[in-house]
């Protein structure tokens, strides 16, 4: 018997896959063929305070084995998809985590107050955003303006909360450990590096942002050497990603350290990604008689 | 709905030396598709990881088959035109909203422009009324025959004179004093951009097709938008092509 | 007529291409088919004062588009590389660029003065090698350092002195302007990314030493805004290396910023690589009438 | 001298479910490659960037042609198995030292283990004096009748005796009392370890072919290292298996 359930946080899901904010939206576009009920949790994307509007189009360049976006954290507000996405997602029985963005301290503690009223699960700050009192520098990027943000946060939250950290740093441990710190119950990474694509043609960037997230395959080596580091430095549960498409890069993850993973470019590769993911786990447990997850965690001294 | 389908290549043939024309066996999805929609045409190759968004040109709900025409501008598009028949394509469909044939209109204008064209030939089919179709290229105009087979009348404009109209599509129906009750366009953005402008002009409301680079195709990424404007509205914000388009209101479009 | 050579701190090369440090020997190997005349220049694998050993074996694992390597810089001392490859080198009508490491200032110090005397033409400072006096981490990941060692190193050579930077840091700028201030001549960037892949059936990272360096086409989106925001600031002439594998890859960087580039992985997936790069460059320019390199570079705004 | 070709495969078929035999036209190439030597092969697939080392079974010098076996681990060797007659592959070769046939010995021993006998064919057929060979696979061994036809004795060793000797191809030496004055080993570490024991203990100095993850194949990335100490020194090493071997004296190989 095969148990794939994991405690992430306090908050047990019935297997260790979710989707990586915003490449899934909130489930529903992919809810046609994917059936939500077999995901441990849905990650959904970003969403704020008030309504972003985002950058300009092209958003989307393709590179050797990952891409770039450039999104800029477009999304409708918190209050629509209270309204919206969570009765939706509500349906299926499946964990909800809500990812949280913001440009000021002010702004985080006003989305992480409001969703926490709503029927979600777990929460994850992005603090990948930029930073307008900063300007423009990401949260993330820096350890004590990282530990601060989450402390402030809590504040306003009893949803267990997940901090989703940026690779684009020296010392990714130094940040989870700040986070650790400020109370974070739990760490998500990697969001994307951050990449360029010229088009030399039109002798022009791309993207019209210029640079931009990079994310996919290729950067798989480096999501998967911090989720190693972190996993070493902290005792808080995990959310592996960082160009997962296969199961095997799941446990990959997961031997490295990570107690769930996160499903993100592979959906586009492929929009059944995550259900070849789950499968796979599944039947890599039955084989190797594998009954907990736990046997494996971290294994890699 | 949508579906995923992983369809066999019944005919893929060359139409000029980078446009091919493909059909594709996708079984019930044929019957669910509209003029105006398009294909996720997925290159399913390790170092291409994004979906190729391809419109579909013609249907053939009955032998459950879609025709696409696509231009080789790149690495998946070459990698489409050197499959060959009996071999597979991965393909997720139909996606977006497609033309919607205007009630009441007698007299249909259809503007092309380049590789705009292909999408406006089962709209040609479907409409009701009489169609005129109006179609710029560089210098080879491709489908001619085929809106003509379908009853259409054609004008053709090459930017090298070479054919037709010498100029732009608009310069030539600005020229030729095109009329008509509704119009459909697909083609560059700044093609649609002054065919938009010579539609108002004109008291039709166009529907135009747009093109955006996508992720996921399906409305989830967030990632192929365009600045729309609802009617009468001066604030603006970003909507999905993919999902809210292609085709959207040419007023309600912001052009930049 | 078109002109490919190129200005690299004050050393005029004959075309833009050079290999990466460390994936073309010292050019002996790959000479058999490479025609070593055309290049640039050849930058020769690193070395340093004394022999290092190198870290145990395996080294190398391949990723998506990618591959790690934990070679860690093994190298039989300049001693012996002024001995044996310098002569060979010299047969060959291309310039020779000499990558450097050490564990402490003192080192790199050493090697710089030994290979001042020896007929080359532009020394390359790896400032990504692990810094024994600070435990290990690397000179490159702290401004201050960076700035030191460059300054030290700088009065022991009158040789052009380029500083080649790691990417594993938060703000490339930062370091970039460090160096220029301790007196670099030029800029090579990028080296490796820290990666780790985990061989999921023997339960093991697949390289002994569990992390490397992470290379390839994968890389390249990170290799290209890096030097897009390096050229942004500082008006060095930059060395741009990171996944380059088709001309088309070496104009990208060209019009980043780069005023050469150098070829590494490449060299491995095709030895001939680097001819096709330089043919490539060539048949652009005069394919779209470019006259001369500086007409395209760094005209991305 | 080595040669960079695109070679065209004549043959490629499976000899057990995961173990095939491919011929590889590589003209000149045949005639400079010897035994123990490997060639690169080249995936020549966008995500897979480093060739794969095999090793040389057998050398048609007259043809031109290079027999390889590979056993399909991964995504490589998977795509080689799927290579049809006619296909090409790229090839760079011959590379590394190969075996030296002992000179003045009568009696040569060379010693398997599982896909490390390929490269020990073509030595069979080189080497004047009689060969015998001890073979130790898991279950099922390959080549034992190519062998034989060369004229060799061969010993099968089974690890789940079912065939030859039940155990280890070590164990089944010592139990059957082998006798030699050279040896030549090609197989698992682990292996080659044990037969270099015996060997030495035997008054034989053995040859043994080493096996590590490689980028470039020819020298020059430093990655394939082994820890070798020459005769009667402590001291070590790293030597590059590629260029420096494949083939090594047991007795300077720090086994670890
Ligand atoms: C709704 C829609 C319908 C389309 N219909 C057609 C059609 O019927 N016939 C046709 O020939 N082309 C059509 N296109 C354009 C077509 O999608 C691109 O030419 C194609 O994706 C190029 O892929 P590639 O791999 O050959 O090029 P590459 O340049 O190698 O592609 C790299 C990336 O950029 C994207 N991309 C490149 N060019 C475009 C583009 N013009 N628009 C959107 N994404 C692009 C690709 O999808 C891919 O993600 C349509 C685009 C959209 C958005
Ligand atoms: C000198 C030499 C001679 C060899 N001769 C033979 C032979 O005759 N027949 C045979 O079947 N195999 C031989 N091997 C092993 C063969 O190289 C690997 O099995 C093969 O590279 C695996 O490639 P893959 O893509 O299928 O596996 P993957 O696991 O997908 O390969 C990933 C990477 O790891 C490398 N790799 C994986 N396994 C090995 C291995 N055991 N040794 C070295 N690199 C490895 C690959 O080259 C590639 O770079 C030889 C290896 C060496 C070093
Ligand atoms: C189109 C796109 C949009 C994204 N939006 C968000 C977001 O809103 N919030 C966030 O924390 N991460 C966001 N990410 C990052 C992903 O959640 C994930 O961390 C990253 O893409 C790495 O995983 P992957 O390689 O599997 O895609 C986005 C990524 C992509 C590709
Ligand atoms: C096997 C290997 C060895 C390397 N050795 C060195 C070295 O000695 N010194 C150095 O500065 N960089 C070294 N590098 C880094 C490369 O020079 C280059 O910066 C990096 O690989 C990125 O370029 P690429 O993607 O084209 O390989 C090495 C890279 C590889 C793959
Ligand atoms: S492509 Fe993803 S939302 Fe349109
Ligand atoms: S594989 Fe490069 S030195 Fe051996």
């Amino acid at each position: 018997m095969i148990d794939t359930s994991v405690n992430v946080a306090g908050v047990v899901w019935k297997n260790p896959v979710t989707t990586a904010s915003g490449t899934f939206g909130s489930g529903r576009e992919f809810g046609e063929w994917v059936d939500l009920n077999r995901l441990g949790a849905v990650t959904v994307k970003g969403v704020a305070d008030q309504p972003w509007k985002g950058n300009p189009a092209p958003r989307i360049a393709e590179t050797y084995g990952g891409m770039l976006n450039s999104v800029g954290l477009q999304n409708p507000g918190v209050d629509y998809f209270i309204q919206e996405d969570i009765p939706f997602l509500r349906q299926f029985d499946t964990k909800i985590v809500v990812n949280l963005c913001g440009h000021t301290v002010e702004e985080y503690c006003a989305v992480a107050e409001k969703i926490s009223e709503a029927d979600v699960d777990l929460l994850e700050l992005n603090i990948s955003c930029p930073n307008v009192s900063a300007g423009g520098i990401t949260f993330g990027t820096d350890p004590k303006m990282a530990e601060y943000v989450v402390q402030e946060v809590k504040k306003y939250t009893k949803k267990p909360l997940l901090v989703k950290l940026t690779p684009n740093v020296t010392d990714i441990t130094e940040i989870a450990r700040a986070v650790e710190s400020g109370g974070a119950d739990g760490i998500s990474l990697i969001n994307t590096l951050l990449g360029m694509r010229i088009d030399i043609r039109r002798r022009q960037p791309v993207l019209a942002n210029k640079v931009g997230g990079f994310s996919g395959p290729a950067i798989k080596p480096v999501a998967v050497r911090m989720v190693y580091q972190v996993a070493k430095v902290t005792n808080l549960p995990i959310v592996g990603m960082g160009g997962i498409s296969t199961w095997e890069d799941a446990i990959e993850f997961i031997m490295a350290g990570a107690t769930a993973v996160a499903v993100g470019t592979a959906n586009f590769t492929d929009p059944l990604a995550t259900m070849r993911i789950v499968s796979g786990i599944e039947s890599y447990m039955e084989k190797e008689g594998i009954s907990s997850l736990d046997e494996i965690r971290g294994i890699i001294q | 709905m949508k579906l995923m389908v992983e369809s066999t290549i019944r005919r893929n043939q060359a139409l000029t030396k980078d446009i091919f024309q493909m059909d594709l066996m996708v079984g019930e999805l044929a019957r669910m598709a509209k003029p105006g929609q398009f294909l996720n045409l997925y290159p399913g190759e390790g170092t291409m990881l994004l979906p190729r968004p391809i419109s579909i040109s013609e249907i053939d709900a009955e032998e459950g088959v879609l025709r696409v025409i696509y231009q080789t501008v790149g690495k998946g598009t070459a990698l489409f035109s050197k499959k060959k028949p009996g071999q597979t394509v991965r393909v997720l469909g139909p996606l977006g909203n497609g033309f919607s044939p205007q009630t009441g209109a007698k007299h249909h204008l259809i503007v092309g422009g380049g590789i705009g064209v292909p999408p406006l030939v089962e709209l040609a089919k479907q409409l009701e009324g009489t169609v005129e179709a109006y179609i710029g290229v560089r210098s080879e105009p491709i489908l001619v025959d085929r809106l003509q087979e379908l009853g259409a009348i054609v004008h053709v404009a090459t930017d090298d004179g070479s054919r037709g109209f010498h100029g732009n599509v608009v310069q030539m129906m600005e020229a030729t004093g095109a009329k008509g009750d509704a119009l459909y366009a697909c083609g560059p953005k700044v093609m649609l951009r002054f065919v938009t402008k010579w539609a108002l002009e004109n008291n039709i409301r166009p529907q135009v097709s747009m093109e955006e680079r996508m992720a996921c195709g399906i409305g989830a990424c967030v990632g192929c938008v365009v600045k729309i404007k609802k009617q009468g509205e001066t604030d603006w914000q970003y909507r999905k092509v993919c999902k809210d388009g292609p085709v959207f209101y040419g007023d309600e479009v912001v052009w930049e």
